[in-house]
Formats: structure tokens, sequence, C-alpha cells
């Protein structure tokens, strides 16, 4: 005998504005197996849970159906409020009438007859639940962080100093990221080597930390508390276990001068294809180019770098080497890549010399890059006149529509060295001044005081074609003229500048893209993983078990990325100190005696839970994996005999749900 | 009418041309106006021309007269951060509001009355537009002989009317002719296919244009549109579908690079420094980028260089949007007009002819070459020309 | 006030004439330059002093349907009532459309006439100051600005080579119109379809008078004047030049 | 044969039509010339009655009548001019009129008048009954053959006015209207360099006319915007346009519409020559100072 209560919920205005509850309420009543119907101005709070409580006990309700918001705010709710009333909780189910219908249905007429329909929906299919129980499993209590940036080597120092073991693992042959490139940081002009230095050498030293640099995570299997991983180690042709970090092999090299463009200096300084990308590097081991090195790509080279070598760490004999390893759980910490200015011809990029991007400015201004500090151009001579073009790549529908949020402020942090070192006049190019952060606006102010211009217009173009005499001169000088309209003016200018800076915004990384095909992550339409819930759940991801920090999530600072790394690593903590979790049990599962073997469910299943198995008779079957299953019911409508069926979504309970909704 | 109705009719004409809606996302950055080649002649740069109509101010626009300053270069459309139909929306749509009020440029209102008397905007019988085809030495096929043909060459107004660019007509219907295409035109029954028409704002006229053009293509069986004039080009392949036409439209470029192992085998050699220039509606706004360049740089013995400003970022001729029928107005608000910038780009890079892919773009090139002393350093010549230099030489 | 504005048909000179001996053959027809700029003044009058406007438009049976066009584009710029006059034949000779008019005029108190100067195939006569003769009211051509006040017309005459003269008439009057103030108003194609499909357009038939005296002995286009090219040195060339100025009468 | 000739009198000048009506009419008999404006008429060849009814008004008309009734001419002449135009047509309500005439003859008592129509695409020729008026285009006929020595008689005349001269506007100095001039003197990029501008004033000077240009020229800045010729710039309708190292270009061409057009210019086959009359094949710069020369030589001559 089935006992349905349905609890109508109000959502304060939000549902009752346009759906006529009273309506809806004596409908409900009147449908087949319903004993009790109500109403509740917020269902959700304490009362109005207290009121199923009560209802389940007093009429003996053995399903419950609420109509309200979307489950994705509640169903934890009721589920909870269902077990404390005695009721297992999956004879529960939700009718959405707020999202579905309160919020998008413009005829109040219209609303409430779609949340009878709703109702009638639910009713009908919560008849064909099933107790279910919930399975639970494990934790291994060590963590991978993917990205060696400040935001993964501040989650795994976190980590580690918690007493967890971490699985540091960086593409590069150096941890430090992107922030290793800049000489100061904004607003408080703290060096950024200063700062991140001794945090790069607390991960080497750290007991609880294995790192594992110039590798890749090549595959990830398994579930929240039980992931296996497989890492790939690229050979650097150079022993980390032997090499002292003495440069001799550097020194020594067949190229006695450094003719390859280096990346860590964005292309504008050179190294040899032995080298070590900047001094403070960790670890402090020479990496050796397999594209570059005459031995390793013509053999022929006398080899001075293994002769340099005192411990003898120069070995060509190294290797690809596959390290294994099971974790708890995962932070991707992937941060981010500048974008690509070339991709803009207005702005010269590639065209003209003098015309750079921040990237390569931060470079320069740094002390260990490739000029020493100075702001030169590139024939050597300092700039008189820089122009800094804000939002380059960024808030545009062509490229990138989001506001890469930094730029703004490292654009007047560079606007303030760039004067700073050469005494140019600097003119920053902006839309608007986001300086949106502690101390932030400050800042601005300061450098504005400085004397930087400030105009604003989205530079439509640099160009090297003058338009006047004056102008004919001032590019005979090598100028490049900077064609803007000054909007607050209300005028288009033409400013001859010597340096033009790109301030370059962010895009997702490209080891982003990667590992978010390795662990079939999902990302937001801009390509930045996406976290759970923007508010409430920013550093989880819609895995259980990995989680998200700095700017792999979406553009963000130093401070703001270290707040959500240390985040993460909370998050990891309060997952791993459990122990053990508790499984949805939404899963599909094959019944066995209909499953061909066909095998076509196999690589549609984006979690890999999933296998085809010899059953006892010799004969081929899917078999899902409960624990990787995450309920997303691909397998199901694709199973062609239909041996797969999802509990919770069985194919009975949606065809009940659908006719009651088409029928009338 | 007073400013509330120009207001809502402007709305309702922007309301009809897809994304305008974007109008109302203009973060004010100025791209537009800094990109516009006369942005540094107006007040009412694109930018602050949204500015004004949402500030309900679109009388003072119109009074400026900058509404009639845009040569639908494209270049702020393509630029535009928001990804405004500047040129296809804003600016056509509050031109309409000036021929409303009854007073565009003289210039101007008499080309739009021409074309809507005549069918072309140069006050010419329209019984004479085919009279080109009584000065080549080959017969052109008219399609109404013919009926039916893979090709049907669309002449349009300047290519049937104007002294210079009929010859690019000829030189690429002989072109045609003599790689044997199977093609025809339509004659005395062609009449102005209406691009700029519907830039300046004329938006009444243009259908009218495109549904009389239709029901003349319907009569006859062809494949697809060839035509060297790229605002037809652009009309038929973009707006003409939003009519029910939907035929294949090649721009000449594109039929010449398609047959380029044919020609190769024609050319003769020619001893000529050549540059090219990306017409606004072949390159810019269409994305023809890379043919004509590799049918130039296939003519053995010419010498290719290339300007500053190519492809996307390429200089305005002036002549679009109008800009042919605004000369002395345009003049009046600017020091120097493009297409003179333009020819002295060409000679600073050693080009001893500019090959231009529009009809629009000869004749402007050919006056800016008598106002800056280029005559007889510099050439101007459509690719169809070199073409059948290359095939005659 | 009240205005009426004449509005004629000429051919199109933009197509081919037809010429035989006895016949000129239009391709087709258009309105007549001049009065375009008559009706454009008096849609100006209107504007200045809120006069009422109607415009005659004039065809014969052979253009009839020609005349609607520019009738729409005066209902377009604001015209208050448009008559069709169609006569019953075609006539080159002024006088008897001047008497025609006049009589249809006659009961019509109209303050003000305004016609254009002249039209393109006008060769036996203007019409202005016939029409003015015949309704006895003061006449004055040449016009290119209208003003009024109190019943009184001031207008502005052109002299050529850039002289004006000022004269005051007494209304009714009848003025010919060499160009309207400002250039004629530009009607969108839209603006004009739409006038000519809610235009209300009275039709008038008239009876041409005989008018005796007048006769076309023959029509014939004028020989094509071909190209003399001068050529040699500089003296030789100077030479004919010089007797080239002097053979059309320059020197 | 009678021919009474309307003399145009402005502003206390004797028109040049005026000659050239006088012309025409002794061509066809006995010219009597009536001038109703004060003006010295001395040179007027022949008789003069004179009138002085005031500044030259439409009303004059009525003047024209009672001398008619007075003299019978089987031929009225007026110029084909503003003030020309106003009496003529009052008049020709009721009397036979050639408009836009350039040749006038008489046959068998009647006259034979060539007008030029349908915007000079075609000649009418007609034949009117005396009395009849004539209304003549300017340059039919040389002034020069209508100057004279006048023998004036005076007569007052008292009719009604319904129409009143309140004064003449003068035209700014610098604004000239070039689309208003008979002789046109145009200069093209040909001409080189704005010094050589000069030149082409002191010719346009010696002919009686203005000087105009092409867009390269204008642009230049070496001629105002007024003066430029073409599609952006005016028409020109005068009697002689003299095209002086102009290539003519379509946009220029379409703003010549002058009944002669002389074109001097380096290129044999520059489009220009299409519409021209006289093609002169040489350098401007080389060919104006000689011109210059030769006809100070025949005006001073």
């Amino acid at each position: 005998m089935l006992r349905i209560g349905v609890y109508v919920c109000h959502c304060g205005r939000n549902i009752a504005d346009k759906v006529n509850i009273k309506e809806v309420v004596e409908f409900a009543k009147k449908l087949d197996g319903v004993v009790v119907a109500r109403d509740y101005k917020y269902m959700c709070s304490d009362p109005g849970q207290d009121l199923i409580v009560k209802d389940v006990k007093e009429y003996k309700l053995n399903r419950v159906v609420v109509a309200a918001c979307s489950p994705n705010l509640h169903e934890k709710t009721f589920r909870n409020a269902c077990k404390r009333a005695g009721l297992n909780p999956f004879l529960f189910y939700m009718a959405n009438i707020r999202e579905l219908d309160a919020w998008v249905t413009e005829d109040p007429k219209k609303a409430t007859e779609k949340a009878k329909r709703f109702i009638k929906a639910v009713v009908n299919r919560v008849k064909l639940q099933k107790e279910l129980e919930v399975g639970k499993t494990k934790i291994k209590s060590s963590v991978l962080v993917i990205g060696g940036g400040i935001a993964g080597i501040s989650a795994a120092l976190t980590l580690a100093d918690a007493g967890v073991h971490v699985y540091l693992v960086e593409r590069q042959p150096s941890i430090g990221g992107n922030m290793a490139k800049f000489d100061k940081t904004f607003p408080t002009l703290d060096c950024s080597a200063c700062i991140l230095t001794p945090k790069m050498t607390s991960v080497k030293a750290h007991p609880n930390i294995t790192l594992l640099t110039y590798s890749e995570v090549a595959k990830v299997e398994g579930y929240v508390g039980n992931f296996h991983v497989r890492v790939i180690k690229k050979p650097r042709y150079v022993r980390e276990d032997l090499c002292t970090g003495c440069y001799q092999c550097v020194e020594d090299c067949l190229f006695t001068e450094p003719v390859f463009p280096s990346e860590f200096d964005e292309g504008i300084g050179k190294r040899k294809p032995v080298h070590i990308p900047f001094p403070q590097a960790v670890p402090l081991v020479p990496t050796i180019d397999g594209s570059m090195c005459m031995w390793l790509s013509a053999r022929k080279c006398p080899k001075y770098c293994v002769e340099a070598c005192e411990p003898n760490a120069v070995d060509f004999n190294m290797g690809m080497e596959v390290v294994e390893f099971d974790v708890g759980a995962i932070i991707v910490a992937t941060g981010y890549k500048p974008f690509d200015p070339s991709k803009i011809p207005q702005y010269g990029y590639g065209i003209y010399d003098n015309v750079y991007t921040s990237l390569q400015v931060e470079r320069m201004l740094s002390s260990t890059g490739p000029t020493g500090g100075e702001v030169l151009l590139k024939d050597g001579r300092k700039p008189e006149r820089v122009a800094i073009i804000h939002c380059v790549g960024s808030r545009d529908e062509n490229y990138n529509r989001y506001c890469s949020k930094v730029c703004c402020m490292y654009s007047i942090k560079l606007a303030h060295l760039i004067k700073e070192r050469s005494g140019a006049e600097v003119f920053n190019f902006y839309i608007d001044v986001r300086a949106a952060g502690k101390a932030y606006e400050e800042f601005y102010k300061r450098v504005l005081s400085e004397g930087v211009y400030f105009v604003r217009g989205r530079v439509a173009y640099v160009t090297d074609i003058p338009e006047s005499e004056e102008e004919e001169k001032e590019v005979e000088k090598g100028r490049l003229i900077v064609v803007v309209e000054d909007t607050l003016l209300g005028k288009v200018r033409r400013i001859p500048v010597d340096m033009v800076v790109l301030s370059v915004g962010l895009e997702p990384s490209e080891g982003g893209e990667y590992i978010k095909k390795v662990l079939k992550l999902s990302c937001s339409a801009d390509g930045w993983f996406a976290e759970r819930h923007p508010k409430l759940a920013p550093v989880a991801t819609n895995t259980e078990g990995i989680f998200i920090a700095g700017c792999a999530q979406g553009p963000k600072d130093i401070p703001e990325t270290v707040a959500q790394a240390q985040a993460a690593a909370g998050e990891v903590l309060s997952l791993i100190q459990r122990g053990e979790i508790e499984l949805e049990p939404n899963v599909a599962y094959v019944e066995k005696e209909k499953c061909t073997g066909c095998g076509i469910c196999v690589p549609l299943c984006p979690f890999n839970a999933i296998s085809l198995k010899m059953d006892e008779n010799g004969k081929l079957r899917s078999e899902i994996n409960p624990a990787l299953c995450q309920g997303c019911g691909t397998c199901v409508a694709a199973c062609p005999s239909k041996a797969i069926n999802q509990h919770l979504f069985s194919r009975e309970e949606i065809i009940a749900e659908i006719t009651a909704l088409v029928k009338d | 009418m007073d400013v509330e109705e120009m207001l809502e009719t402007y709305f309702e004409r922007i309301g009809e041309i897809p994304n305008s809606d974007r109008f109302i996302q203009c973060i004010q950055c100025g791209t537009c106006g800094g990109s516009c080649p006369y942005g540094m002649g107006t007040l009412f740069t694109p930018r602050r021309m949204i500015l004004a109509v949402r500030a309900g101010i679109v009388d003072e626009v119109l009074s400026s007269g900058a509404q009639w300053l845009c040569t639908s270069c494209f270049t702020c459309s393509l630029r535009c951060p928001s990804q405004i139909p500047i040129t296809d929306a804003i600016i056509p749509a509050l031109r309409e509001l000036s021929l409303l009020e009854g007073n565009p440029p003289e210039e101007l209102a008499a080309a739009l009355m021409n074309i809507a008397r005549y069918g072309n905007s140069f006050r010419e019988s329209p019984r004479k537009r085919d009279k080109w085809i009584k000065e080549v030495d080959f017969e052109v096929p008219l399609i109404s002989k013919k009926k039916k043909a893979e090709y049907l060459f669309v002449t349009e107004c300047f290519g049937a009317y104007h002294r210079r660019c009929k010859e690019i007509t000829k030189a690429f219907a002989k072109v045609m002719h003599i790689l044997g295409v199977d093609f025809a035109i339509l004659g005395n029954e062609e009449r102005c296919i209406g691009d700029l028409v519907r830039l300046c704002g004329e938006f009444g006229l243009f259908e009218d244009l495109v549904e009389k053009n239709i029901r003349v293509f319907e009569k006859y069986e062809f494949d697809k549109i060839v035509t060297h004039d790229a605002h037809a080009y652009n009309a038929l392949l973009r707006e003409y579908p939003k009519f029910g036409f939907e035929k294949e439209v090649v721009h000449h470029t594109q039929f010449l690079y398609n047959e380029l192992e044919k020609l190769k085998e024609l050319f003769g050699k020619l001893d000529y420094t050549v540059t090219y220039h990306d017409s606004c509606y072949v390159g810019r706004r269409n994305g023809i980028y890379e043919e004509p360049r590799e049918v130039l740089k296939a003519i053995p013995g010419v010498k290719f260089v290339e300007m500053r400003r190519i492809k996307e970022n390429a200089l305005c001729c002036g002549g679009g949007g109008g800009g042919v029928w605004l000369d002395s107005f345009i003049k009046e608000h600017i020091k120097e007009r493009p297409a003179e910038s333009r020819v002295k780009e060409a000679a600073s890079v050693g080009a001893e002819v500019l090959v231009t892919a529009c009809t629009l773009d000869v004749p402007m090139f050919e006056d800016a070459l008598k106002v800056t002393g280029l005559e007889g350093q510099l050439e101007v010549k459509d690719i169809s020309e070199i073409v059948l230099e290359a095939i005659e030489s | 006030m009240r205005i009426c504005a004449v509005l004629r048909l000429v051919p199109d000179l933009v197509e081919e004439l037809e010429v035989e001996e006895n016949e000129v053959i239009p391709f087709r027809y258009m309105p007549n330059e001049r009065d375009e700029h008559a009706v454009e003044e008096a849609l100006i009058l209107k504007e200045k002093t809120g006069a009422e406007v109607e415009v005659l438009g004039i065809a014969d049976p052979d253009n009839e349907a020609d005349i609607d066009e520019g009738l729409g584009m005066a209902a377009a710029k604001g015209a208050d009532k448009l008559y069709k006059v169609i006569l019953d034949r075609p006539s080159y000779k002024r006088a008897e459309l001047a008497k025609a008019l006049a009589e249809f005029l006659s009961d019509k108190n109209y303050d003000l006439i305004l016609t254009g100067i002249q039209a393109i195939d006008s060769f036996a006569g203007n019409l202005g100051g016939m029409l003015a003769k015949n309704l006895g009211i003061p006449y004055i051509g040449g016009v290119v600005e209208v003003n009024i006040s109190d019943g009184e017309v001031v207008v502005k005459k052109e002299l050529g080579g850039g002289l004006l003269a000022e004269y005051r008439l007494s209304t009714p009057a009848v003025v010919s119109i060499v160009s309207a103030e400002r250039p004629l108003k530009f009607v969108p194609f839209t603006k004009l379809r739409q006038a000519m499909k809610k235009a209300e357009i009275e039709e008038v038939e008239l009876e041409l008078p005989e008018f005796e005296g007048i006769e076309v002995v023959r029509y014939e286009v004028p020989p094509e004047p071909e190209i003399t090219l001068i050529e040699g040195d500089v003296e030789e060339v100077a030479d004919k030049l010089i007797e080239a100025l002097k053979e059309i009468s320059v020197l | 044969m009678k021919v009474l000739v309307f003399g145009e009198v402005i502003d206390g000048e004797v028109q040049n039509i005026t000659y050239e009506l006088v012309a025409c009419a002794k061509k066809l008999g006995e010219p009597v010339t009536l001038i109703t404006s004060d003006a010295d008429v001395s040179n007027i060849d022949g008789r003069v009655i004179k009138v002085n009814a005031g500044e030259i008004s439409p009303w004059h008309y009525r003047i024209v009548e009672k001398v008619i009734e007075k003299e019978k001419p089987d031929v009225i002449l007026f110029g084909n001019t503003s003030c020309g135009v106003d009496i003529a047509s009052q008049l020709s309500a009721n009397m036979p009129v050639a408009t836009s005439a350039y040749e006038v003859e008489s046959e068998d008592g009647s006259i034979k008048v060539k007008s030029l129509s349908y915007g000079g695409k075609v000649i009418v020729e007609l034949k009117l009954e005396t009395p009849a008026i004539v209304v003549l285009n300017s340059g039919s006929y040389d002034a020069e053959e209508g100057k004279g020595k006048a023998s004036v008689e005076e007569l007052e005349i008292e009719v009604e006015k319904d129409s009143e001269f309140i004064g003449y506007i003068k035209p700014a100095e610098e604004d000239v209207d070039i689309s208003k001039a008979e002789i046109v003197v145009s200069v093209g990029r040909g001409i080189g360099d704005e010094a050589n501008i000069e030149m082409a004033e002191e010719l346009a000077e010696l002919l009686g006319g203005v000087v105009a240009g092409s867009r390269p020229v204008i642009d230049q800045g070496w001629l105002p915007k007024t003066r430029q010729v073409g599609r952006s710039g005016k028409t020109v309708t005068g009697k002689l346009y003299l095209a002086l190292g102009i290539s003519g270009a379509t946009e220029h061409v379409e703003g010549v519409k002058a009944k002669n057009v002389l074109a001097v210019n380096t290129d044999k086959t520059a489009p220009i020559f299409r519409i021209s009359r006289y093609g002169v094949v040489a350098d401007v710069n080389e060919l104006l100072p000689v011109l210059i020369d030769k006809i100070k030589e025949i005006k001073e001559g």
C-alpha cells in the first residue's frame, strides 16, 4: 500500500508569486496514492522539515515528494529529514517547480498547470522507487598535486606540514611557475623571487613531498579515496641524485654562447641546450634539450658536458621513467598561459621589434633576466616613451570574453617599474582600471602621482606609417605610433612611443588542457576548470576527490591563488580525515543476463567505470565499478540491449515520470 | 520626426539586423573610433554615436553629419570587442534617419535617386548597360539568348558604366572567354545589386532592388554567380540569401585562383613589381586574402611585395559605404584621403603596379595618383587585368 | 494662404529620344526638374508660413501614369492636395496649356501659383507668364527665393552673373522658380511608396483650346560635333587654337 | 519687315544681349529698340524708343504692348534671359512665340525660327505667323553688329504696375559661380604646379571667363572648393569649357555640360578628348605663355 506525502514549498514569494499553491495542493491531494499534501513558506527550514518528519510518522508515509527548488540545492536536506523520520531517503524525490517553472514561466495560469504536471510526474515515479543502501569506501591518505607554480607549491606545503604525503608533479624542469618570472609583485612591490624562493626550497627539502619535475601525469584511475596515478618522468639527461648544480656542464657545452631562445625568458633571452632556467631553480639541476643537443640530435659532439661533470651526473642513457603511486585526493593547479598577442595583428606583435608582451618585460625587469633588470629596446637604447596596452586578448568576444583580472594591476606595476628603471614617460591605455583588492586602489593612486599617464581607450592599432610631418620625424627615430580614441577627451589621438607593452590576458595552460583530458574534468566555456559551485564549493570539482586551485580555475592574482591553494589543501585534509566516504547509490548496474558483451558502453563512460570481464560461463559481460560510477546515465541510454539500468533512474521510473508529464 | 520617433525608427531598424542586440553591450572602449580611417575627422565616432543614441540625443549625431563619414570599411566591426555590427547596423540605421529627414549630402541623394530611377548611379540609360560588349573583340553571351550557363557574370554598375571600370569588366570577360568558361551576362536586365544602397541606409530601395534582381535571376538557369565587384559579391553572398536567393557566389579572385592550374599554362612573362591591396569587402569582410596573392605570385616574372597594412589591417580605398558619392562631404572633414595614403604606401614598398580586386578601388586609387603626383610612377590595375596581360604577353 | 504648384512631365533625356521629322518620341517621361523646384519652394513656404500646398500634376493621355511618382514625391514631402490634370491631347504650344489651366484655376482662389521657369522641352513659350496674363494677375520669373508676409510676396530674382534683384508683388500672383532655396528634399524609397499608396489624387480632365500661328516645320537631331585635333609645334597650335576660339565666338 | 527689340538694361547698363538682338533684327529688316529703363543707349544701332519706367520689371510688358500698338512690328525679339523671358512670356499668351531660338529668318511674310530644345538634343524648326515673338538665346548673333549710332526717341507711357522693384543684391566678390559662367578655363593635374594657375587666370581674364579646376587641383588647395568641376563639384553649362591638363575621369566629365569643350592635353588618348570639340595635343605649360601673348596681341591690335 503506497502512502505518499506531497509538500509544496512557497520559497517565500519565489514560487508563490507565479504558482497558485492552494490549487496545486488541492490537486496533489487528489492524486492516486497521496494521503497528505501540504504547503509551507520555506519547506527547507527546520519547521518545514519537521512537518515532513511528523507526517511520515503520523500518516505512516512510505513515499515523500517535495515540490520546491532544484534537487542540487536541497535534495540532501530532505533526504536527511526522511532519514530522521525513519524512512529510507531514496523513497523520496523532488519536483522542481522553481527553476523549471516559477522562474521561467510568465503566465501564472500556465505556471500553476506546469507545477501540477511536475508533481503528478514525480508522484508517479516515486511509487516505483526502491530502498537503496549507501556504500562506503576507505580513503588513502596521500595526495597528488598537479602543477608546481605558486598554487601547487602552497597546497603541497600546507598538506605536507599537516603530515600528509604529497606527490608534486611539474611539467617544466623547475617548479616556480609564472611567479618565478616576475620581478616584483603588486601592490607591495615585494620581490617575487625573494618570497617565492624560500617556498621552493621548502618543497625540495620537505620529507613529506615527493617532487617530480619535468614530468607528466599520464594516467589516473580509480575514484575518490583510491586514485591510482601513473607519472612519466621525461629524461633530462642529468641525474638529479648526483648533480650538485655546479653549472660546469653548462659552461663547457659545445655551444660556447647561448643561442636558443629561452622559454623561461619568454624568448627574449637565450640559453644553451644544457641549461638551468634560472638561478633559483628547484631542483637546481640542468636539463639537456634533446632537440638542440648536438650529441642527442646528431651524435656530433665530443660530449664536453660529460667530461665536465665531476659527480658523473650527465647520463645520456637516461630514458622515460614511469612512476606509479596511489593517492586519496588530487589538487589540480595547472595555472595559466599568457595570451598570444600575434593573434591581434593590429598590435604589431611579431611585426615590430619593440612590441613586447608584459611577461617579456617582466623578464627584462628581473635582475636575473636577459637585460639584467634594464628596460631596453631591441637596439639596446633605453626607451623614452612607453605605451602599455591593457586588455590584450581579454574582454574581447573575438578572443577571450572574460576579464583577466590581474592585467590592470600588473600594468600599473609595470608602469611604475619601467618609469623607475628607465625614466621613460609611460602611457597606460585602459578600458577600465580594475583595482579591487586590498591596497590596490592606493597603489594605483601612487603610480598616478608618479606621473604615469592613463588614457581611457582601447588601442585601435600600432603603426609605423606616419600621417603628418611631425610623425614622420618620430617614425624616423624608430618610434611606433599608438592610435587610440581617448574616450574621455572624445578625440582620436596618435601617440608616438619607443616601446609598446601588451598586457596580455590569461588563458588556461596547455598542461591544464592536457590534465582536463586525463582527469575528465569539466570546464567552463572559456576553458577554465569548473568548480562545483561558484560560491559555496569554489575549490571542489564535480568529480569527488579532485580539487582545483589557482589560475587553473580562472584568472587570479597571487594572494588569491595562495588562499585558494590553501583552501583546497584544507578540503583535502577534511576529506582524508574522514577516513572513509559514502558513495551515492544512484549508480548504474548491469543486468548480466541481458548483456551481450558488445562493449559499446566501455569507451563511452566518462569515468572509466566500465570494463568487459569474462563471466563464469566464459562470456564477456560489462561490469560497472559502483565506486567509480558517477551516475551520469550515458551507458544506460547507450546500451542496445537495455542491459544497463540505474538506481533511482531506472527505465521504469523515468517512463513513469514522462508518461505522467505528457498524458492527460 | 521628433527625437522619440527617430529613436523608435532606429531601434526598429537595427532590430532587424543580426547581432544588433549587442548594441547595449558596448563598453565604450573606443576601438572603433581609433580604427576608423576618418576617426580623426569627427567628434562622433561609432562609440559616441552609440553613446548618444543611448542617451537619446540621436538628433545631435545626425546634425553633425558624422554618419556620412563611414566608408563601411568594416575595420571597427572586425575589431569591436563586443562584436557590435557597427558597419551593417549602427551606421546604416543612422543614415536611414537622415534619409527620412530628407537631407543627405547632395551627391549621395543624386546617386540614390539615379539608382531608383535607372538602376545605376551614373544617370545612364539602363538600356546601355551592355554597351561594353560591343567594345570587345570576342562574343560576350547574353543569358537571355543563351538561357543557361554555368556562371552568370554580374558586372554591377561600375563595371558596366564607369569608363575605367569597364576595362576591368572587359579584361575579366576576356579571361573567361580564353579559358572557355561557360558564362553569360544579364546585359540590360541587370540592375544595381545595391550593397552600397544598403550601407547608405536606403533599405527600402535596397529591398526593391533585391526583389527585382532575384526575379531576373530566377528567369534563367545558371549554377553560380561570378563577379569582380566586391560589394556585389558581398550582398549576393550575405544579404540576398535573406530574401531567398541561394545560389553560390564566387568572387573573381576566387575564380582565378580556382582556375590557376589552367592559367599557369597560359601565362607568359611579365616584368613588374606588384603589390596587392586587400579590398575591404574581399579581404576583411569576407576573408579572401590568399587567393589573389597566390594568383599574382604564380605569374612568371612578377615580383610580389607586401605593403605594411595588409589583410585585416588593410587600409580602405574610401569608396565603400557610398564614399564614392560622398567625396566632397568627406574631404571637408579630413586631411588626406585614405586612397592617397594607400598609393603612397604602395609606392614606398617599391611597387610599380598596385593590384586591386574591387571595381571601386581602381578609380579611387587612380584619382589618388593624380593628387599625390605619383602618376607615371605607379599604376593601378585590377587582378583580372594583370592576369589577362600575363596571358597575352 | 493657399499655394498651387504646377508639375509637368518632360521626356527623360537620359534615355534616347526618337526624333522623326514630324515627331519626337521619348522613351519615357519624368517630372520637369524646374517644376520640382517649384513644388519644393511651395513646401518650403508651407514650412515657413503654414500655407496650404496643392500640386497640379499635368499629363496627357500618352504619359498619364508617369505623373504619379512626381505627385507621390510631393505628397511624401507634405503636399496637402494633389490633382492629376489630364489634357485631352499632347501639345507643344504652351499658350494652349496656359489658357486651359487659367480656366481651371480661375475659381480656385490660390494666393500664389508656382511653376518652374521653363521645361526642357519648351520651344513654344514659357508657361508661367502666359498663365499670369490669362489670369490677369502679377507675374515674375527667374526666382530663387520667395517670402510671404501680409499678403505680399517678396521674391529674389536671378539676373545672371550672380546678380539678384528683389521685387514685391501683390497676391494672387504667378511666380516661376529657377531653383528652390535649398536642394530638393530626398525622399527614401519606402516613404515614397507609402505616400503613393496613401495619396488621394483628384483627377481632372482638361480640354486644350486651339492656338493658331505656331507650327513645327520639322524636328532634327543636331549633327554630332566631331573633334578637331590640333597638333604641331607650340606656335602653330596656339594659332589654330585662337582660330577655334574665334569659330565658337569666344574671341 | 519691322522688328521690335526689347532691350535690356540692368543697373543702368545696356546688356550685351540687346546688341545681339539688334544684330538679329538688322538681318530680318528694320530694327526698333525699346528701352524701358534709364541708361546710355547711344551706341545701339538704329531707332531707339526710350521709356523711362524705372528698373526693369515684369510689368514692363504693358509698355511693350503699347509700343506694339503704336509701331505694329512683325517680330518682337527678346533675349532668353531672366528679364526677357518675364516679359516675353506674358506677351506670348496671345501671340505666336518661339523660345530658345538661335536662328531667325523671314520667309514669305512669316517667320522661320530654329530652336534648340530637349536639352540641346533636338533642333526644332518653327514657322510663326506675324506678328510673332522670338526669344533668342544669347550668343546666337554677333553683338558688335548691333552696335552703332542710336536715334533716340523718348516717350512717356503710363501703365499699371503690379510689382515693385526693391533693389539689387550684388554677389560677394569671392563667390564666382562657375556653374553660371559662360566661359570656364579649367585646370587639371597637368598644370604641374601652383604657380601656373596664375597663367590660367590671366587667360580666363582675357577670354572673359573664370578659372575652375578638377579634383586633384582643388585638393592641393590651389583653387577654392567652389571652383571644382565634376560629380563632387559643380556642373558647368556655359559656352566654352577649356580643359587644360585634365585627363577627363568619369567623375569629372559628369560635370562638363558646356556647349563647347576644348581640351589641351599631352596624351592624345586622354578621355577628355572624347567629349571635346577641339583637342589640342600640347603641353599646357608650354602652350599657355604663347597663347596668352597672342591673344593679348589680338586684343590690343
